[in-house]
């Protein structure tokens, strides 16, 4: 399963073993994970909720997996992503794209976080000092997952 | 029509998920969205805010996209995962 | 210890947990594994052999981090390369970039991997059918780490 | 003076590593080189090629860097770690 949501956290190397598994032609896994951090705009955060839509989460990543697949030469990825109560040092989400050669893996897994920071349902609610409120949606992310949208180059 | 609400939208009109009829002359997601709004208090808005999005049978949609009672249709705040 | 040169195995979550370990500021782990492939260069590897400058090789790539950490927000870098026999599906090295957001961990994580690739003193011979041979620099590494000495806008 | 020889360079010469002192005149990376060409046969050939890299005391380095006899002198083909 290429895609999972879960209120479970996730193993790292067991994720990348899974993605690995039985395909000597891969020689490049590039991964990422996300963390929940202790300060957010200033602000100290001592817990979060993540809500997502499920059914249209899973069919969003997925789409943007296949995105990635057609545009770079990839031979597979894997997304989770946790939703539910999380604290600081938590991981949040784990993106892996392997390939035969490092140049596609970066790009693709760099391409499929920052378009699933822009496209997947999923919302952050940080418990705060001064009360819980919903993160608000950043434009820097709406950059980055626009500059894979131009037509420049990318030497990959 | 199934209708859901997620988010700060769905703490805001104090529901999650919904199920209508739709009437004479709800045909897109634009007349939709506006006799949603029609109900007046939060939800004129709540629904008027122009950062909403939504999705059609969990497609993203457009003011234009079609909808009809067997649609699935979802209100909410832009994303903030990852 | 940012940097390691061994023969042993390393487990990806032990590592990047220990990049991690009190520092509840991290919201960004970019990392990349290198494993070693069953082709090159069209002709099948059964196996091979990593060679490398013990001194040289540790203070080469401490010094490809220190680069990265000046040049981008980043919180720590960790760094393991393993030597001796390998085989195809083995895990060859390991590159960890922690930082406060994920366009620096993902830039400096690309930069260590590339500048790793052409500046760190290590050697690779391939068993393939027809005897050992030493593989040849590849002319892609090189071009892979001049794009980071370009002064043009990097967007992160 | 150290000298070591890794890799292709390594099989090529049949030595990994040895001990000289410096005769007069050899003070610079392309002296030195020079010097263990004049050996002759698989020396000549090898250091000269031109894709030799040379560190000193486990930095790279140039055909005008000093070199003495309390120097580390490493010669070595282009790495292809990774």
């Amino acid at each position: 399963m290429r895609v999972r949501v879960q209120t479970a956290d996730f193993d790292i190397s067991a994720e990348i073993a899974a993605l690995r598994a039985g395909k000597p032609g891969i020689g490049a896994v590039a991964s990422f994970i996300g963390v929940c951090r202790d300060i957010n705009d200033g602000d100290s955060v001592a817990a979060m909720t993540l809500e997502h839509y499920p059914g249209m989460t899973e069919r969003s990543i997925e789409a943007i997996i296949d995105q990635a697949i057609a545009r770079w030469q990839v031979t597979d990825a894997r997304v989770v992503h946790r939703v539910g109560d999380l604290r600081p040092l938590d991981q949040i989400v784990f993106v892996a794209v392997a390939a035969e050669h490092r140049g596609a893996a970066f790009a693709a897994c760099e391409f499929i976080m920052d378009y699933l920071k822009t496209q997947a349902p999923f919302w952050k609610r940080e418990q705060t000092p001064t009360g819980a409120r919903w993160v608000d949606a950043r434009t820097t992310d709406e950059a980055a997952a626009a500059r894979w949208a131009s037509d420049a180059p990318t030497g990959r | 029509m199934k209708l859901l609400y997620f988010a700060r939208l769905r703490e805001r009109l104090g529901l999650g998920e919904e199920s209508v009829e739709l009437p004479p002359g709800v045909a897109s997601v634009a007349q939709l969205r506006a006799w949603l709004a029609s109900r007046g208090g939060e939800w004129a808005d709540a629904l008027q805010d122009r950062s909403v999005r939504i999705a059609v049978n969990q497609d993203m949609a457009t003011a234009d996209t079609p909808v009809t009672d067997a649609d699935e249709v979802a209100f909410f705040p832009p994303v903030t995962g990852g």
